[in-house]
């Protein structure tokens, strides 16, 4: 039984996991950034 | 403690960790890179496990930074309930599902290590167990701080659960620990190796380098994104 | 000799300043009305004088103290009517009324004259659920005068009172005033009590002032 | 009367008006329990050696079902906010409302669960151990079940919440205390798992007050 669908599917794990996250807080800081904009809130 | 006191003020958070994060990322990817080549292209098999040791190279650091997250939200809970830290909030809020995640990845990492080695998907290993009740409290902390309409009121109930939570987790760990040799025969290898073979330290390091300066890069983009959203909030209340 | 001195007083509610720079003094004997707009900030101007909310700024004293400095003497001090009425509903009037006392460590020899002054003889004996609104708020009056408590805090005092009600706290105030007691109180209606101030909280929160940071 | 027998007078006396509350807790535990026999079936041997846990588990559930109104009648009624203003120490009113729960649920299911044990085929000293271990056990989960109960004052859901917080807090009681009975199960003793149980018990007694104290607090901001 070869262990490399474990080992790859460990490594798409932690991909999707933290590159989820990643993603996932970037596109939120954009959304408020845009959001703060709309209300002339930004920083210079 | 002059620099805490210098980053208490969330806006001067804010204008460092714009001009910090693009050097932070870019040391996070290089450390990356080079540690999953170390991880799996450069280190042997391990006499033991074989190959599925690259799988210790996520999960053992995984389990650390989750464990070292949940201190870093304690101590923001105590900074926010004794100095009433505006910041310490923000960013124990930004935290938690951070240190959330590398649990999660701990967990299933772990789970898909088990598979090969025990031939089961979940083995109620003390580790493993123990980890499982920390991503519980994890849900915990972002359950409550979410659950009430004030998000002062939420971060404050949540900072004391993270001073209770983390007084607990070596009584968890202990409790488990005594319950996993109570039940678990003896033979279950224990998840690090008796002792890890120094082919295996170096990318082990090199990984666990690499996700925690993730999990910084992480913890201050999204604690930027709370300091902007707690202004939207103020914002529109003071409409 | 002003015994409660209050200077620079600011107040935030869930991020947002409700009052700030609030300075006034208080002496023996004396009423001080607060009045002003719904969400002015009377309610939590009457929670910070009783330590519940924490004040941004400013200082409270009593009698040159601090009065953080001892928060357990100041809290023997003071009396407190809030807008709930802080009652048991499965408990009688009396035991409502005794049970406050008890909280407070103090004895219960006040219970009877303290129903008296709000005619809560014939319901003392009725379990509070039992009550109308009115009612329970003479009960919880009673409870006010029953604690024996130097301050008065009242958080609309007059609610659901019909006019023997309030004549009888007008007379439960103006004899407490008259021994030496002070009393702050929350109202819309004016309480026409001897020698009674007047603090207005204007209802359009300060301006942020600098730049301010959540 | 100090004001710490005052309040927990109070509560007691509360109980003692409205009985139907303690008794649905208790009614729940004894329908809990049935259920698994049935759900599993009747082989005794079998049932015996899981009797601890599930007699632990359906104990806990009863302790945390009965904490969502420990202090939300006090928060809605504004009864909260007299307590915080009482002159004497808040975690010492913390301390006797988790006491009168204590006395309200723990005590009578240290009481109930050795007959609930009979059905599941435990021995003599199973149902002793059983005993035993509650009684030393639930005040933990009762300080426990009071913090999770302070800590959602005032917010959404706050019932299921109350267990998500509490329940991985409690794992440790659960473990020993399940652990003693199924020690005696397998014959040995059950000492060192009440010590530890007392030890846990100690512990909650010397953090959790004044963790419920802070949360009220804010409660009352």
């Amino acid at each position: 039984m070869s262990h490399t669908p474990f080992i790859i599917g460990a490594y798409v794990v932690a991909l999707l996991g933290f590159g989820g996250l990643l993603v996932a807080s970037l596109l939120a800081r954009r959304r408020i950034k845009r959001e703060l904009g709309h209300r002339g809130l930004e920083r210079r | 403690m002059a620099s805490l006191h210098v980053l208490a003020n969330p806006a001067r958070f804010r204008r460092f960790s714009q001009k910090v994060l693009p050097v932070l990322s870019g040391a996070t990817a290089l450390v990356l890179a080079v540690g999953l080549y170390l991880a799996l292209v450069e280190s042997p098999p391990d006499y033991q496990q074989g190959e599925t040791v690259r799988i210790m190279f996520i999960h053992v650091p995984s389990a650390w930074l989750a464990m070292a997250g949940y201190a870093l939200l304690a101590g923001l809970g105590a900074a926010l309930l004794v100095w009433r830290h505006p910041l310490a909030a923000l960013m124990a809020r930004a935290a938690a599902p951070v240190g959330a995640v590398f649990a999660a990845v701990c967990l299933l990492t772990g789970s898909l290590w088990g598979r090969p080695m025990w031939g089961t998907y979940w083995v109620w290993d003390a580790r493993l167990t123990s980890m499982l009740l920390l991503f519980f409290l994890y849900l915990g902390h972002i359950a409550l701080s979410r659950a009430y309409d004030d998000a002062e009121r939420g971060d404050r109930a949540a900072a004391i659960l993270a001073l209770v939570g983390v007084i607990n987790l070596p009584v968890i760990k202990f409790s488990v620990d005594w319950w996993n040799t109570l039940h678990q025969p003896a033979s279950v290898m224990k998840l690090g190796g008796p002792s890890i073979h120094p082919a295996i330290l170096t990318p082990l390091m090199v990984m666990a380098a690499a996700l925690l300066l993730l999990f910084v890069v992480l913890v201050m983009v999204r604690t930027e994104t709370e300091i902007d959203r707690r202004r939207l909030d103020a914002a529109e209340r003071a409409q | 000799m002003t015994d409660l001195e209050v200077t620079g007083l600011g107040c935030r509610r869930g991020g947002r300043p409700v009052f700030r720079d609030l300075s006034f003094s208080l002496a023996k004997g004396e009423l001080l009305a607060l009045t002003g707009r719904n969400g002015s900030g009377k309610t939590t101007l009457l929670r910070a004088l009783a330590l519940l909310v924490p004040a941004d700024a400013g200082a409270i004293h009593w009698q040159g103290a601090d009065v953080a400095a001892d928060r357990e003497a100041w809290r023997r001090r003071i009396a407190w009517l809030g807008h709930l009425d802080g009652l048991k509903g499965d408990l009688t009037v009396r035991e409502n009324v005794a049970t406050a006392c008890h909280l407070r460590e103090e004895g219960t020899e006040r219970v009877d004259a303290a129903l008296a002054a709000f005619e809560l003889g014939p319901l003392a004996s009725r379990s509070v659920r039992t009550l109308s609104a009115g009612q329970r708020r003479r009960a919880a009056l009673a409870r006010v005068v029953a604690a024996g408590a130097r301050l008065w805090l009242l958080d609309e005092p007059l609610n659901a009172l019909d006019a023997p009600s309030q004549a009888a706290l007008r007379a439960a105030l103006g004899q407490h005033l008259a021994t030496g007691g002070l009393a702050i109180a929350a109202t819309h209606a004016p309480i026409d009590v001897p020698n009674a101030r007047t603090l207005l909280m204007d209802s359009s929160p300060p301006p942020g002032g600098e730049e301010h940071e959540p | 009367m100090s004001g710490f027998t005052a309040l927990l007078a109070r509560d007691l006396r509360l109980v003692w008006r409205r009985p139907g509350d303690v008794m649905v807790v208790l009614a729940f535990f004894v329908v809990a329990t049935v259920l698994f026999p049935l759900g599993i079936g009747p082989e005794t041997n079998l049932l015996a050696r899981i009797a601890a846990g599930i007699l632990w588990c359906a104990a806990l559930f009863a302790a945390l079902l009965s904490l969502d109104r420990l202090f939300a009648a006090d928060y809605e009624d504004g009864a909260l906010d007299l307590l915080l203003l009482a002159p004497w120490p808040l975690e010492l009113a913390a301390l006797a409302k988790c006491l009168a729960h204590w006395i309200v649920t723990g005590l009578p299911l240290a009481v109930l669960a050795p007959f609930m044990g009979l059905l599941f085929g435990l021995s003599g000293e199973g149902l002793a151990a059983l005993g035993l271990t509650l009684l030393v056990g639930t005040p933990a989960l009762s300080l426990i079940g009071g913090l999770a109960a302070a800590l959602t004052l005032g917010a959404r859901r706050g019932g299921a919440l109350l267990a998500l917080l509490a329940l991985p807090l409690c794992v440790p009681t659960l473990i020993f205390g399940a652990g003693a009975v199924e020690a005696v199960a397998t014959g040995g003793g059950f000492l060192t798992h009440l010590a530890i149980l007392g030890a846990l018990a100690l512990l909650s007694l010397a953090t959790l007050p004044w963790a419920i104290a802070a949360a009220l607090r804010q409660a009352g901001e």
